[in-house]
């Protein structure tokens, strides 16, 4: 048990812990060999397990993607890093018409051990190619699940869990979050891959959000218990499936939502997360649930403009004062 | 080549024409839904590569697969259950046509949309070589799916990591309605394969000896790790690309043209001198055979007859696919269910 | 003015019409040539225009999307043709990253008057490779516009303001609406692009939905109106953007909302109307709003699947009733 | 080769390694974020070719594309403010470092998603044959980016159609950390244009002189009509792939090798034996540039004073872009909105 794990480093004792307990898992992708990863998720991987269960690849995500899955049809168990979610654009025939329609379209005679481990998310200035959000569009796919671990100890057992699984399973890892350090107990047994957490409980609104912007909301909630409310934090930790019921027990709890996403907001991963939580919990709700999230508009690379694209904790903090003290601030 | 040889592609040559027709005909009645595209007039390639091929060779074709999945030992009830959307399809109904599946059999799909089926090959071919196993896998695609981005990309990793895939291009000149030099800057196919240094050979896929003995060497050469191997068989089909196309694109005379060069009449053709001797014959050991070859030397014909009768088993063959299809019951939704979550087994996700 | 034309067919006169006006127009795409385009939407042109306007494509949807978005930055007003929304997977970078982004990412030095038309929706046993939805994940685009004509008066008009925009338009023709006939009439002065229109007033129940579902929608209303409900149904006539205020007016009317999409429900394009109009109009509704979407499954191949799949007007109306009859029916 | 052709190219490289180092420095200071990819050692690559293009030409670059902007001649100030976010950058600040574009000058944007240039390249290109313009479209990417799909897709549509299209391929013989061998089957790059039938040619990317007259001859081609062209240029970058890449996966004398070759020396060292005879000069009357050549041949080192001056020069037109950059506004959210929707006009849209 270590207090100062990096996510990134929970997530490469994952990668090796898995590749040696399972000759059959193998990671492919641009850089993770030699280079050890851009962000150093496969760091000593390469010498560890040799080029063919770390494999440099082309720039061909389309196909390397697609190669994962005709080798998880066999029985190998894929990790798949796209360097970025950005690129994750050209393979997404691999990913929703191959990966997450196979097993269906076979009636059933072909699992689909894949992990396809993407980084993403706005970091720091990358520009609009770069910051991506593509939450919305893998949510919408039946057959894939997704996770979006936001601490290390998740990062840890949401990926051995995602490889140890016979599903397709969309990884999503916030670039910010790499470098964010917390507790990682091995010793710990896991949840659920996909159950809620509440990461800090209230009683007088429920704040709903994942990954980066779940950290956000527990600083913003930390913020304004000083002002005297208080304030429940739910983390996803995944987006397909989603645990309706932990979340809606708090909404019944506390009466009140924000979702807060990065996501640009029209059509974005809060649309499904509001439309379900307020058709099931309509009647327990005391005001229209709220979302907060990016703007719709492709980010801008200027820093102050990029920053103000998205939630930051004031903004959040900002939106649950206005839910719970209407009309009070400016 | 052997006579039993012969005889096994003749027959798989004659199914696949018939059941491709039969198709045809239970499209029109409404029995058969969606996109149908049609083998026949192909019928050499499938045949010539597929009797090279190992059973423990894996093979991933397109949505003209039928005969691919027919010829590789699917049973032709299963394969029209399959059409017909049926419970004992061999896709248990869900994937129709272009979407045929046979685990046991290394059948390992059809595929839509065009260029899926490289990637998904090497990638079956990456797994065989991690393994170091004696496997092969066949990947097939038109002559259109050249020009896909996944073609370049999987040929590049294939050659970059000696990957044991035999890629087979059928090709018939089209992409639907249109003819390669419009589709395709270099219209000889095989010297594509040059940019990957992957060595490739053009045949002729109306001679279904042609492209069985170019299967075998190349599946020779996999197998001794040198890496991928291409093949650009040349052929045409004598349909529309799919049952709703009427195939105007093309002249009158380009089709006749191509039927008279029927790979199914040159078989038969080829059935006669590659015949075996009385001899060869004998040291078999004397019966039906004999009798067969005794018959054929005194009337000349008796191939003819031969296949007359091969012919009219197969079409009991089709005939009793399709009582199949229309007896097997439909799926329901927990079938349907049950296919999408193959893969949870005793997991707990939530 | 024709009372019987078919929507492919007002499509096809929108493309003569505005081809023949602008020089600077031209359509590209497989088999749009020659073969007429597998939807007739092209027909004729070829001849009439010859081949750099009416080009004949490989099958390289990546590219030659992406080609039509440097043609659109020259100035030049390319109509793509993607043969069905199922290859556009293979498309998305040069839609999503390069089309929509551009205008932006250059300071707004280019505009992009590109038309990105694409056959799709869950026709008649196609399977489920090629009855993929991709409505939500256009959605999220910022900087995308996205029509979804349900008749040919809008397929006419709708194309020819899509043409004519100097922005990047994605236009979603349903394949089951090609040969169902309307009235064209040319002469009518065309709505604004993105306006919502009311196909049939009602005050008893909202339904919005759009597309092939419009219709059906249209259909289980007239059949309710004999049972003595009161339906309003609302075409969209666009997903991006959505004419809020005439979904809200109608709402604000009827304090019932039935949301119906074949798009899979979970983070389908129903979500975010779902989603928006609960925010807006959360004190007008007296019950949750609902949506009545696609299954959350791959498109089976088996007909009767495949129609259990999805809302039927049967389906339509059992959920409006359930919604204005609670427990009546079963 | 003119005297002011080889002054203006060495003007070029000097100031793009100047321009380069400083960004460096602004980076790490903190005035500049996100990606940045830095072009010091390939500087002979954009100089020789965009020395060869017409002013109506079009270019395409990548994320890498700060030099090919500069010689374009975007002024340095413009491409600086970009660097730096401020509304006074030649995308406004929306782009950054890897998306400089310039309307005006037709460079026509750099792209971060590797491969996108093949298809904006050949969709220009498609509007001037159309159009029958006497246009050419330059079209950059590395080698890493020949294993996009689209590569394949686009040269495929570019020989088709015969469009006015250069392909340049800067090989610099890495794909971040994956050396050329270990991301292609075939390590020639200009070999893998054989596939689409485009004449192509390998080019030493380290003689600015051969780049150009290589690039005058494939646009000389490009505009009788024959179709597009394919350089590949051999060069290395001295530094990492981009600011945060220590690049420890070369070998230091790998890079010392590449160095001793750097393309700006070389240049240097080619603008003396091409420097033009005095009769030569005399023809275009005599001023300071018979002082420059009078002072050479008596101190036999001119051109290097010569050099000192242009730095200087050099030295403070970066300077003073990195001013200008500094004093320049951040653009406001208003802006933002303004760039997303410039092609909006008076459309009325709900
Ligand atoms: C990516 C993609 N684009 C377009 C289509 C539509 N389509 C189906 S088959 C076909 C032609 C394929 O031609 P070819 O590869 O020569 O195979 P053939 O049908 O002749 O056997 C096209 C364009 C598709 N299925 N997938
Ligand atoms: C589609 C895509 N995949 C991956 C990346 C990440 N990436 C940026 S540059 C680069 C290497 C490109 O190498 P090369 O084409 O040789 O150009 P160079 O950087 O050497 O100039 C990679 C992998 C990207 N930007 N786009
Ligand atoms: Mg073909
Ligand atoms: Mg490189």
């Amino acid at each position: 048990m270590s207090e100062e794990t990096p996510v990134w480093k929970a997530l490469n004792l994952a990668m090796d812990a898995e590749m040696s307990d399972d000759d059959s898992v193998f990671t492919l992708g641009e850089d993770v060999g030699l280079y050890g990863g851009s962000y150093r998720v496969t760091q000593d991987l390469y010498a560890r397990y040799g080029e063919w269960r770390v494999r440099d690849t082309p720039i061909s995500e389309g196909s390397f993607t697609g190669l994962a899955v005709g080798a998880a049809m066999v029985g190998m168990r894929p990790v798949v890093e796209i360097m970025t979610v950005n690129f994750a654009l050209l393979a997404l025939d691999a990913i929703i018409n191959m990966a997450a329609k196979i097993p269906f379209m076979s009636g059933g005679q072909f699992p689909m051990p894949l992990v396809v481990r993407m980084p993403g998310g706005v970091a720091k200035q990358l520009a609009a190619q770069h910051s991506q959000r593509l939450e919305h569009t893998l949510m919408n796919v039946p057959g894939l699940r997704i996770a979006v671990p936001a601490t290390p100890q998740d990062a840890w057992w949401q990926l051995r869990q995602a490889i140890r699984s016979d599903e397709p399973i969309v990884f999503l890892e916030h670039e910010l979050l790499y470098f964010s350090k917390g507790t990682l107990d091995t010793k710990l047994p896991p949840p659920p891959m996909h159950r809620a957490t509440v990461r800090r409980p209230g009683n007088d609104l429920t704040i709903i959000s994942y990954s980066h912007m779940a950290k956000l909301s527990l600083k913003a909630a930390e913020r304004l218990s000083a002002e005297g409310m208080d304030i429940e934090v739910i983390d996803l930790r995944s987006l397909r499936p989603i645990d309706w019921d932990s979340c809606a027990a708090s909404v019944e709890k506390t009466h009140h939502l924000l979702v807060v996403e990065e996501d640009c907001g029209f059509a974005g991963a809060g649309a499904e997360i509001v439309a379900t939580l307020t058709e099931r919990c309509f009647h327990f709700l005391d005001a229209p649930a709220q979302r907060l999230a990016g703007l719709d508009m492709p980010t801008p690379y200027n820093g102050t403009l990029e920053t103000a694209s998205i939630p930051t904790t004031a903004s959040i903090a900002d939106a649950a004062r206005q839910m719970l003290l209407p009309g009070e601030i400016s | 080549m052997k006579r039993d040889t012969l005889l096994s592609m003749l027959h798989d040559m004659l199914l696949a024409r018939a059941f491709e027709e039969r198709a045809a005909q239970e499209y029109t009645k409404g029995n058969i839904a969606g996109f149908l595209h049609l083998y026949p007039g192909e019928e050499a390639v499938a045949v010539g590569v597929l009797h090279g091929a190992e059973p423990n060779d894996y093979i991933v074709s397109t949505y003209r697969e039928h005969v691919h999945a027919l010829v590789r030992g699917v049973p032709a009830e299963k394969v029209m259950a399959e059409l017909f959307g049926r419970r004992d399809g061999c896709s248990g109904g869900m994937g129709g046509s272009m979407h045929l599946f046979d685990h046991e059999r290394r059948f390992m799909g059809g595929y839509g949309i065009v260029g899926e089926t490289y990637p998904v090959a090497i990638g079956i071919g990456y797994s065989i070589a991690m393994q170091e196993l004696p496997e092969a896998v066949i990947c097939f695609f038109g002559d259109g799916a050249v020009n896909q981005g996944t073609f370049h990309e999987s040929l590049n990793m294939a050659a970059l990591w000696k990957l044991p895939v035999l890629f087979v291009c059928e090709n018939n000149r089209y992409q639907i309605g249109t003819e390669i030099h419009r589709h395709s800057a270099v219209t000889e196919v095989y010297k594509r394969a040059c940019g990957y240094r992957i060595p490739s050979e053009k045949v002729n896929g109306m001679d279904v000896l042609a492209v069985h003995q170019a299967t075998l060497s190349a599946l020779q050469r996999i197998r001794e790790g040198t890496g991928p191997q291409f093949l650009e068989v040349e052929t045409y089909r004598f349909r529309g690309h799919s049952m709703s196309d009427p195939g105007s694109y093309r002249p009158n005379v380009e089709v006749q043209a191509f039927k008279d060069e029927d790979p199914v009449t040159v078989v038969l053709e080829e059935s006669i001198p590659n015949y075996p001797t009385e001899s060869q014959l004998d040291a078999l050991g004397r019966d039906n055979i004999a009798h067969l070859t005794g018959h054929m030397r005194r009337e000349g014909y008796l191939e003819m007859e031969d296949v007359a009768h091969m012919k009219d088993e197969i079409a009991r063959l089709v005939d009793s696919a399709v009582n199949f299809a229309l007896n097997s019951p439909e799926p329901d939704m927990q079938d349907a269910w049950q296919a999408l979550n193959c893969n949870r087994g005793q997991e707990v996700v939530i």
